[in-house]
C-alpha cells in the first residue's frame, strides 16, 4: 500500500467510528435528516474549503476566504435588491470579482515574493472592509429565482433534504479531485508545492500556477458566497468571520500538510463532515455552555489529530514489519 | 561596527520610512500628534499612546519572533492572553497577594507554551494545527474561569501593570522595553539566536549537528507562551477587568503581522527581535492614525488593508534590490551632473 | 577544430553576483554528436554555466546560439522547449510526487483532457527500465535514495533532451554499475547526433567517455582539447593552474591494527533498515565501507551517530557501555558525522560559512556558553584556509557556495569539534581532484592524530588507498571484513558481487 | 420536564450575554422546563445548524436570539413545516412570512438609544454640547439600531453635535484605547461635553481614559450608555457616569409564558413583546441595583 493514502483511510476511519460513537449516545443522529443537514449546512465550507486544499498543497495559505465569502453575499444583495439585477447575472458579476481578486493575490504573491499568509491577510481586511463600504445593514434577498433554487431538493427517506447546495458541493468535491489528480494544472500544485526552486528547474510555469490557485480560491471562495447567500436569503458584512480558520482546520484534518506538497482533496470532504459532526454532537447533546462548547470543540480536534497520527503510525509500523521479514 | 550599524539601517529602511510615512500622515490627520506633556506625573500624548497601546503587540511580538524563526507560528497567543488575564483577575478577587497572582498568571502562560511545544516537537504535529487546537480551546478555558462574564477588581498593585508608571514612563511601555532589552540580549550573549536560525531553515540538519532541536522548540514555545501571558496581564490591568471573550481576540494576527512587516520569514531562519517591535509600533501608528483621523469606522479595514500593501510593496521592493537600483540610479545621475 | 557545425554555442559570456564574478567572458562550444566535459575546481563556475545556458541565470553580457541563432532563454521552460534536456548538480526533483509523476510532469500523456496515470507509469517503468531500475513507480521518490533520485533525474532529462542534454555531476553518487549503464545510454545518445555536455570530478571518466573538454578556472576559459590530445597530468594542471602528484597507492595498510578498540559496537541492528552487526574501532584506524547502492551503509551511519534508534545491540566507549539513542548523544561521547545528503541533512543554507563552521561546536558547547563572533571569525578562518574553501568571505550565505565547497564546510564543521570518532558518508562527492588529495591527505594526518574515522564510499580505488580494514556490505547486512594485504580492489569488488541481483531488487 | 425548548444563542461575547444564558437557565427552572442551549459561538451558520438540530432532535419549542436580522426564512420554513413553534428573543428577524414564528420578545433598539438621546438633550438643557460616539461592532444591528435612536433623541435639540464616532467593537479595552484618541484629538477633552457608548463595557473602559487624561468622568465629560450591566452602577454610584438605559437579560421568561399559554390553551401571542427600556441615573439609587444585579451571572 502507498504510505501517503495513510492518512486519508485514518480520517475516513475516525470519521465512521466518531459517527458511530454518536449514534450510540443519540440514536436520533442516525437519520437521513442528520445526514442531509451535514451536507447543506456545509456546502459552503466545503466549497472553500476545495479552493483552500489546493493553496495548501501549492504551500501557501488564503485568509481572505471568509471576508470574501462577505463580500460575495453583499454585493449579490446590493446588486440584486437595489440595481434589479436578476440573480444569475449577479452571480456572474460577483464570480468574476472573486477571481480577479483572488488572481491579484496571486500575483503579488509569486511576483512580489511577499509571504501569501501577508497578502490574503491584507486581502482579508480588504474584502470585509469593501463590505462595510457598500452597506452595513443585513440585506434579504427576496427573489423568485432564490426561492426556486432553495425550493430544489430532493427529500430523502425519513424526511432528510438532499438540497441543491448539498448536491453543487459534492460536485464541487468531485471536479476538485478530478482536478488534483488527473489534470496538469493539479500535478504542478503538488510540483509547487513539493518544491518551488525544483518545480521552476524542471520547468514548471510556476507563476502561471501560482496565479491558477489563488484565482481558483477566490472562484471558490466567490462561489461559497454565493451558496451561502442562498442559505441565508441574505447579504450581510459580518457573515462569515473566522470561516478561513474553519476551512483551514477541515483540509488539515483531512489529512493535508500545510508545509504543501502531500494531501488529498477527497481528505478535505471528510475534514469538514468530521467538523460538521462535531456541531451537531454538541447541538444534540445541548448542555454546553458557551465555553465548554469551545473547550470540546478544541479536545475533540486534538482527539481527531492525535488518532489519526497514532493510526498512521500504527500502520506504518505494520507494513513495516511484514516487509521487513 | 559603525558599517555593521549602517549595514543594519539600510536593511531597516523600508520600515523606518514606512513608520515615518505612518506617524507624517498622522501629524497631517491630527496636528497635535507629536506634542507630549505630563499628566499626573505621566507622560501623556498621542505618540505616548502609540507606544503604550502597542505595548502587548510588541511583547507577542518578541515570542511570536523566536516562534516563526524556527518555522512555526502559534496562533494562539491572543487565547493564553485571555487565559493569564482571566486567571489573574480571578485570583485577585479572591484575595490572593498580586506576586502569587502575578507568577500565577505567567505559569499559566507557561504551562500553555510547554503544551505547543510538545506537539510540535515531541508530537511533530504542524504548528498551526497544534497552536488552533489551543486557540480554540484556551478562550474556552478563560471563560470557564471567569464564567463567562468581565471579572472587574480593583487591587492597585495589579492595575499599575497596566496604567502604572515609573519615571513618567507607562508601565506597559516599560515592561515591553524591558523584554525587548532582555531578550535581545539573551538572543546576542547566548547562541540561542545562532540556534534557532539554525533549526527553522533546516531542521533535519540542525539535529545532525547535534543540536536538541526538540527542547529548543519547546523552550521557543514555552517563551512565547510567558510573552503571551504577560501580554494578558497588561490588558487586564488596564482596563482592571479580565474580559475572557474580547481580550486579545485576534491579536495574533497582529502579532504575526508584526513580525513578517519587520521582515523576519514566515519561512524561518535570519529574524531580528528589534525589528519585530518596530513591526508592532508601525502597526500600532497605523491603528492610532485611523482613530485620530476621523473616518467613519467602516473604512477602517481598507485604510489597514491598503497601508499593509503599501508597506509590504516597499519591502519587496527593497529586498527585490530596488533600493539599490534606485541608489545606482542616483548616483550616476549625480555623476552626470557633475 | 570546425569539422563539425556548433549545436550549441556560447561567447563572451559573464556573469556576476553581489560583487563576484562567477563567469568573465567564457566561450563554449558543444557539437552535434560528441560528448563534451566540463571541468575546472571546485567553484570555477561549471554549474553557474549550465545554469546560464538552461535559462536559470540571466548573463550580464555575451550571447549563446543554438544551430548558429542567437536565442535569448528565458527560463527553464524555454530551455526545454528548445530541446535542452537538464540534470543540476543538486537533484531537483519532488520528493513528495511519484517517481511517475517526476519523469513526466508537465509533458504527461493525455486522454480526454485528464492525465493518463496507466500510461504515465507504464512509460515510466519503459523508461527506468532501460537503467536497470525496476521500481514502483507510483509510490514517492523520497522513498528513494540519493542515487536513485539522481538516476531519475537522469532519466527524465535524457527523455527530455532533443538536442543537448546537461549532466551537472550525474555520476556523484552512482557507483560502477550505475556508471556503465549510464555510458551505455550516452554512447546511444551521441550515435543519434545528441550534444552532451559532462561535468565530472572523476578524470577517469572523462578519458573513457568524452570527446572533447573545456576546463574553466576561476570563471575564465583555460583550454579546451580534444581528450585524447590531452593527457591526464596536462588536464590537471590546466585545472588547478598548478601541477598536482596523483598519490592512489596506499600508505595506511602497513601500520599495525591497534591493539585496543575504543569504539565497539555489538549486534546493533534495526528491523527493516539493517541487520545486525558488530563493529569495533580504534584509535588511528581507518574503516572503509563498501557496498551497492542501498546496501545499507548509509544506515549503519545513521545508527551509530543515533539518528536512527537501534532496536538490539549495545554500544561500549573505552570499554564504558554508553547509550546513543540521538545526535546529541553521540556528538557528546566525540563522534561526528558528515552526512550523505548535503543538501537536506548538511548545511543550513541560508546561514554563513562562518556559522555553518561553528554550528557542531557550538551545539556541543551548549546553549548559553556561545562562541563570539571573534573566535567564530577565527575557527572558519583556519579551516578556509586549511580545507581550500572557495568562498568570496566567511560571511556569504553557505547556500552560493559551490557544491563541492559546500561538502568541505560540512567536512570542516565536524572538524572544528575535534571528534575522536569521526563518520564520513561519501565525503569526496562532487570534490575536484585537487580537494580530493588534499582531503585523502587530510583522513591521513586525522588517523595519525588518533582519531578513529569510518568512511563511506563508492569509489573501491578510494577506499583501498585510506583504510585499514574495509567492511563489505550487501543487502542491509555486514557481509564481511578485509585487512592487511587483502585489502584490494578485486577483493571488495568480489565480496560486493557475490549476490550481484540482490541489490536492485 | 413537560416542555423541551432548544435555544441557539449567539454566543457569550459580553457580560450581558452570559447573564441573559443564565437568567434564561433560571427562568426555564422555575418552570420545569427542559432547556437545551446551543451556544452558536457568534456564527449565524452555526445558529442554522442548530436549529437544524433542534429540529432532527424534535423539541416541543425553538428559542433563537438571531444574530442578525436576515437569513432566517429557509430554516424556519423547515421548522414550520415539523410544526415546531420559534421564538425569537431580543432582536426580531426581516422575513416576508411573519407566520414563521410566534413571537419576539425583544427590546426596540432604536428605542434605547432615542432613551439615551433624549436623557442627553434634558441634561444639558440647551447648552452647547459637542457629543463622542463609542460604536458598537461595524455592521451590528444594535450599532446602527443604537446609533440612529440617538440621533433620533437629539434631533431636536440642535445644540447638541456628534464630533467624533467610532467603533469600540463592544468591548472595554477597545473602548478605553478609542476614548484616549478622542480626547487627543479634541484638545485633551476639553471640547468634549459628552460620550455616548453603544453598551456599557465601553463606557467603564472610556472612563478610565477619562480620568487618566485627568479629567472627572460624570462631571467634564457626561457619560451615557446602554445595557446596564453591573459595572456600570458601581461608576455611576461614584458620580462617574451620568446614565444607562436597560436592557434586560430576562427576555425568555416572557418567551417561556408565551409558550405555556399557546400550548395549554393554543392562543396566539402577539407578534411583539417588548421589554422595557428603562432609564437608570444617577437618582436611581445605584448602589442597591449594583447588588440586585451582581449574581445574574454578567
Ligand atoms: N547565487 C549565487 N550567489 C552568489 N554566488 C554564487 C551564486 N551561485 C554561485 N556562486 C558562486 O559562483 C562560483 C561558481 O560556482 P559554481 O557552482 O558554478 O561552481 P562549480 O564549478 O559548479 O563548482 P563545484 O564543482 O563545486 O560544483 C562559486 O564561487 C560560488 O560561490
Ligand atoms: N537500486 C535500488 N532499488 C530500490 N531501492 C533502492 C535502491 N538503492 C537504494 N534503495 C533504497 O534506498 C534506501 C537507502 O539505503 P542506504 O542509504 O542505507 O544505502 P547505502 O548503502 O548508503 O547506499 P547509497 O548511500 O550509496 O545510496 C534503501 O533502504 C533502499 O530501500
Ligand atoms: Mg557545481
Ligand atoms: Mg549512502
Amino acid at each position: 500500500m502507498n504510505t501517503r493514502v495513510l492518512p486519508l483511510y485514518a480520517t475516513l476511519l475516525i470519521c465512521i467510528i466518531a459517527y458511530a460513537a454518536c449514534v450510540f449516545q443519540f440514536p436520533a443522529m442516525f437519520s437521513t435528516r442528520v445526514a442531509g443537514n451535514l451536507l447543506t449546512d456545509n456546502a459552503f465550507l466545503g466549497i472553500a474549503a476545495v479552493g483552500m486544499t489546493f493553496v495548501i498543497l501549492s504551500g501557501g495559505i488564503d485568509l481572505s476566504v471568509g471576508s470574501v465569502i462577505a463580500f460575495t453575499g453583499v454585493l449579490l444583495a446590493v446588486l440584486i435588491t437595489r440595481y434589479g439585477v436578476h440573480p444569475l447575472i449577479a452571480f456572474a458579476i460577483a464570480l468574476l470579482i472573486t477571481t480577479v481578486f483572488g488572481a491579484g493575490m496571486g500575483a503579488i504573491i509569486h511576483y512580489l515574493e511577499v509571504p501569501a499568509f501577508i497578502v490574503t491577510l491584507a486581502g482579508m481586511f480588504l474584502a470585509r472592509g469593501l463590505c462595510f463600504v457598500m452597506t452595513t445593514d443585513s440585506i434579504p434577498i427576496d427573489h423568485e429565482f432564490y426561492a426556486m433554487l432553495q425550493g430544489l431538493f430532493y427529500r430523502l427517506p425519513g424526511g432528510g433534504r438532499l438540497t441543491f447546495i448539498g448536491l453543487l458541493m459534492m460536485v464541487v468535491f468531485i471536479i476538485g479531485i478530478v482536478m488534483a489528480h488527473f489534470s496538469k494544472f493539479g500535478s504542478y500544485v503538488y510540483a509547487v508545492g513539493g518544491n518551488r526552486t525544483s518545480a521552476e528547474l524542471m520547468g514548471v510555469p510556476v507563476a502561471r500556477t501560482t496565479i491558477g490557485i489563488y484565482a481558483m480560491s477566490g472562484f471558490l471562495s466567490g462561489l461559497a458566497g454565493i451558496v451561502f447567500s442562498l442559505y441565508t436569503s441574505a447579504g450581510y458584512s459580518l457573515a462569515a468571520v473566522g470561516v478561513e480558520l474553519d476551512t483551514i482546520a477541515a483540509v488539515v484534518i483531512g489529512g493535508t500538510l500545510l508545509t504543501g506538497g502531500v494531501g488529498y482533496v477527497a481528505g478535505t470532504f471528510i475534514g469538514v463532515i468530521i467538523q460538521g459532526i462535531i456541531q451537531t454532537y454538541i447541538v444534540f447533546d445541548g448542555t454546553l455552555s458557551s465555553w465548554w462548547t469551545k473547550i470540546v470543540v478544541g479536545v475533540l480536534l486534538f482527539s481527531f489529530i492525535a488518532l489519526q497520527r497514532i493510526l498512521v503510525f500504527l500502520s506504518l509500523k505494520r507494513t513495516t514489519a511484514t516487509s521487513g521479514g | 561596527m559603525s558599517r555593521l550599524n549602517t549595514a543594519a539601517l539600510t536593511k531597516a529602511m523600508p520600515q523606518l520610512l514606512s513608520l515615518m510615512l505612518i506617524l507624517f500622515l498622522n501629524y497631517l490627520a491630527f496636528p497635535g500628534f507629536f506634542e507630549i506633556r505630563l499628566q499626573d506625573g505621566r507622560l501623556f500624548g498621542s505618540l505616548i499612546d502609540v507606544l503604550n497601546r502597542g505595548a502587548p503587540v510588541i511583547i507577542l511580538a518578541i515570542g511570536m519572533t523566536a516562534v516563526i524563526a524556527s518555522r512555526g507560528v502559534d496562533l494562539s497567543v491572543g487565547a493564553v492572553m485571555a487565559i493569564s488575564g482571566a486567571l489573574a483577575a480571578t485570583m485577585t478577587v479572591s484575595g490572593y497577594p498580586v506576586p502569587i497572582v502575578i507568577l500565577a498568571a505567567l505559569g499559566a502562560g507557561l504551562l500553555c507554551g510547554l503544551w505547543n511545544g510538545i506537539l510540535v516537537a515531541y508530537f511533530d504535529l504542524q504548528p498551526i494545527v497544534a497552536t488552533l487546537i489551543l486557540m480554540v480551546a484556551g478562550r474556552g478555558i478563560a471563560q470557564l474561569i471567569t464564567e463567562g462574564s468581565i471579572v472587574t477588581f480593583n487591587e492597585p498593585g495589579l492595575i499599575f501593570f497596566g496604567t502604572g508608571s515609573f519615571a513618567g514612563i507607562p508601565m506597559p511601555i516599560l515592561i515591553a522595553a524591558l523584554l525587548l532589552t532582555l531578550a535581545i540580549a539573551v538572543v546576542r550573549r547566548t547562541a540561542l539566536g545562532l540556534l534557532i536560525e539554525s533549526i527553522g531553515i533546516n531542521r533535519s540538519a540542525s539535529s545532525y549537528a547535534g543540536l536538541n532541536s526538540k527542547l529548543l522548540l519547546l523552550v521557543i514555545y514555552a517563551f512565547c507562551g510567558v510573552c503571551a501571558a504577560l501580554a494578558g496581564i497588561i490588558i487586564a490591568a488596564d482596563i482592571r477587568g479580565a474580559d475572557a471573550n474580547n481580550a486579545g481576540l485576534w491579536l495574533e494576527l497582529d502579532a504575526i503581522l508584526a513580525v513578517v512587516v519587520g521582515g523576519t520569514s514566515l519561512f524561518g531562519g535570519r529574524f531580528s527581535i528589534l525589528m519585530s517591535a518596530l513591526g508592532a509600533v508601525i502597526i500600532q501608528a497605523m491603528n492610532t492614525g485611523i482613530l485620530l483621523s476621523g473616518f467613519p469606522p467602516e473604512y477602517n479595514l481598507i485604510l489597514k488593508a491598503l497601508v499593509i500593501i503599501v508597506i509590504l510593496l516597499a519591502q519587496s521592493f527593497s529586498s527585490l534590490g530596488g533600493w539599490a537600483f534606485l541608489k545606482g540610479e542616483f548616483r550616476s545621475k549625480g555623476a552626470n551632473r557633475q | 577544430m570546425t569539422d563539425k557545425p556548433g549545436l550549441l554555442t556560447v561567447e563572451g559570456i559573464c556573469k556576476s553576483f553581489i560583487g563576484f564574478k562567477a563567469l568573465d567572458g567564457v566561450d563554449f562550444t558543444v557539437r552535434s554528436g560528441e560528448i563534451h566535459a566540463l571541468l575546472g575546481e571546485n567553484g570555477a563556475g561549471k554549474s553557474t554555466l549550465i545554469k546560464v545556458l538552461t535559462g536559470v541565470h540571466q548573463p550580464d553580457s555575451g550571447v549563446i546560439k543554438i544551430d548558429g541563432q542567437a536565442v535569448n532563454v528565458r527560463d527553464t521552460q524555454h530551455a526545454q522547449n528548445l530541446g535542452i534536456g537538464t540534470v543540476y548538480q543538486e537533484v531537483n526533483l519532488l520528493p513528495n510526487m511519484s517517481v511517475a509523476d517526476n519523469l513526466f510532469i508537465g509533458r504527461q500523456p493525455m486522454r480526454f483532457g485528464f492525465v493518463n496515470r496507466k500510461l504515465m507509469e507504464e512509460r515510466a517503468r519503459e523508461l527506468l527500465a532501460q537503467y536497470d531500475l525496476h521500481l514502483d513507480v507510483a509510490s514517492d521518490l523520497s522513498r528513494y535514495s540519493v542515487a536513485v533520485q539522481q538516476l531519475v533525474a537522469i532519466a527524465r532529462a535524457v527523455d527530455m533532451s532533443g538536442r543537448v542534454l546537461v549532466l551537472d555531476e550525474p555520476t556523484a553518487s552512482l557507483d560502477r554499475h550505475e556508471t556503465e549503464i549510464l555510458f551505455a545510454i550516452l554512447r546511444q545518445l551521441r550515435a543519434r547526433g545528441l550534444g552532451i555536455v559532462f561535468i565530472t570530478h572523476f578524470l577517469d571518466q572523462v578519458y573513457e567517455i568524452c570527446d572533447r573538454v573545456t576546463i574553466l578556472r576561476n570563471g575564465k576559459l583555460a583550454g579546451c582539447a580534444l581528450t585524447a590530445e590531452l593527457p591526464k597530468i596536462e588536464l590537471v594542471s590546466l585545472m588547478l593552474g598548478r601541477t598536482l602528484a596523483i598519490a592512489t597507492h596506499n600508505t595506511r595498510r602497513d601500520r599495525p591494527v591497534p591493539a585496543i578498540r575504543q569504539f565497539s559496537f555489538k549486534g546493533l541492528g534495526r528491523s527493516r533498515s539493517i541487520a545486525p552487526f558488530d563493529l569495533d574501532i580504534g584509535e588511528g584506524e581507518v574503516i572503509g565501507m563498501a557496498g551497492l547502492l542501498g546496501s545499507g551503509r548509509t544506515e549503519t551511519a545513521k545508527i551509530l551517530f543515533g539518528i536512527e534508534t537501534a532496536d538490539t545491540g549495545h554500544v561500549h566507549i573505552d570499554g564504558n557501555p554508553a547509550l546513543i539513542r540521538t545526535p546529541q548523544a553521540a556528538v557528546a561521547c566525540g563522534f561526528g558525522l558528515c552526512p550523505e545528503d548535503r543538501k537536506s541533512d548538511g548545511i543550513i543554507g541560508d546561514l554563513s560559512v562562518r556559522e555553518n563552521i561553528s554550528l557542531a561546536l557550538q551545539a556541543q558547547r551548549g546553549w548559553f556558553n556561545r562562541l563570539s563572533g571573534r573566535e567564530q571569525t577565527v575557527l572558519a578562518d583556519k579551516f578556509v584556509k586549511a580545507l581550500d574553501i572557495r568562498t568570496t568571505d566567511i560571511e556569504k550565505p553557505v547556500k552560493f557556495l559551490s557544491g563541492g565547497n559546500q561538502q568541505k564546510v560540512i567536512l570542516a564543521r565536524w572538524l572544528a569539534t575535534n571528534p575522536r570518532f569521526l563518520i564520513l558518508d561519501e565525503p569526496t562527492r562532487g570534490i575536484d581532484v585537487g580537494a580530493h588529495a588534499e582531503i585523502i591527505a587530510l583522513i591521513n594526518r586525522l588517523c595519525d592524530d588518533g582519531m578513529a574515522l569510518l568512511v563511506i564510499s563508492s569509489e573501491i580505488e578510494e577506499i583501498v588507498a585510506y583504510s585499514t580494514r574495509v567492511v563489505v556490505l550487501r543487502d542491509r547486512a555486514h557481509r564481511g571484513e578485509l585487512s592487511g594485504d587483502e585489502i584490494t580492489a578485486s577483493n571488495i569488488l568480489g565480496m560486493i558481487a557475490a549476490e550481484p541481483e540482490g541489490a536492485s531488487a | 420536564a413537560d416542555l423541551t425548548v432548544g435555544f441557539s444563542q449567539i454566543g457569550s461575547e459580553s457580560g450581558w450575554r452570559a447573564a441573559e444564558t443564565s437568567v434564561s437557565k433560571i427562568e426555564a427552572k422555575k418552570r420545569g422546563i427542559d432547556l437545551k442551549i446551543a451556544d452558536a459561538q457568534q456564527k449565524q451558520e452555526n445558529q442554522i445548524k442548530a436549529i437544524r438540530g433542534f429540529i432532527a432532535q424534535g423539541v416541543d419549542a425553538i428559542f433563537i436570539a438571531p444574530v442578525v436580522a436576515t437569513g432566517w426564512d429557509t430554516v424556519l420554513a423547515e421548522a414550520k413545516e415539523a410544526k415546531i413553534p420559534v421564538i425569537l428573543l431580543d432582536r426580531t428577524i426581516e422575513t416576508t412570512n411573519d407566520d414563521l414564528y410566534l413571537t419576539a420578545v425583544t427590546s426596540d433598539t432604536v428605542h434605547e438609544g432615542k432613551v439615551a438621546g433624549e436623557w442627553l438633550a434634558k441634561a444639558v438643557a440647551g447648552k452647547d454640547c459637542k457629543v463622542v460616539e463609542l460604536q458598537g461592532t461595524v455592521g451590528s444591528s444594535p450599532a446602527i439600531n443604537r446609533k440612529k435612536g440617538f440621533e433620533e433623541g437629539i434631533a431636536s435639540a440642535s445644540n447638541i453635535k456628534i464630533t467624533r464616532s467610532q467603533t469600540g467593537d463592544f468591548t472595554r479595552s477597545k473602548g478605553k484605547e478609542v476614548m484616549e484618541g478622542f480626547l487627543k484629538a479634541e484638545s485633551g477633552g476639553k471640547n468634549i461635553c459628552a460620550l455616548y457608548a453603544h453598551n456599557d463595557d465601553m463606557a467603564v473602559g472610556a472612563i478610565q481614559a477619562i480620568k487618566e487624561a485627568g479629567l472627572k468622568p460624570g462631571k467634564d465629560i457626561l457619560v451615557v450608555s446602554v445595557d446596564a450591566v453591573p459595572d456600570i452602577f458601581t461608576a455611576m454610584s461614584e458620580g462617574e457616569a451620568n446614565a444607562t438605559v436597560e436592557l434586560t437579560p430576562n427576555m425568555a421568561g416572557p418567551a417561556f409564558d408565551a409558550l405555556k399559554a399557546f400550548k395549554d390553551s393554543g392562543k396566539a401571542p402577539p407578534k411583539w413583546i417588548q421589554t422595557e427600556s428603562k432609564l437608570y441615573t444617577q437618582a436611581d439609587d445605584p448602589k442597591k441595583v449594583y447588588e440586585e444585579k451582581k449574581g445574574l451571572g454578567y
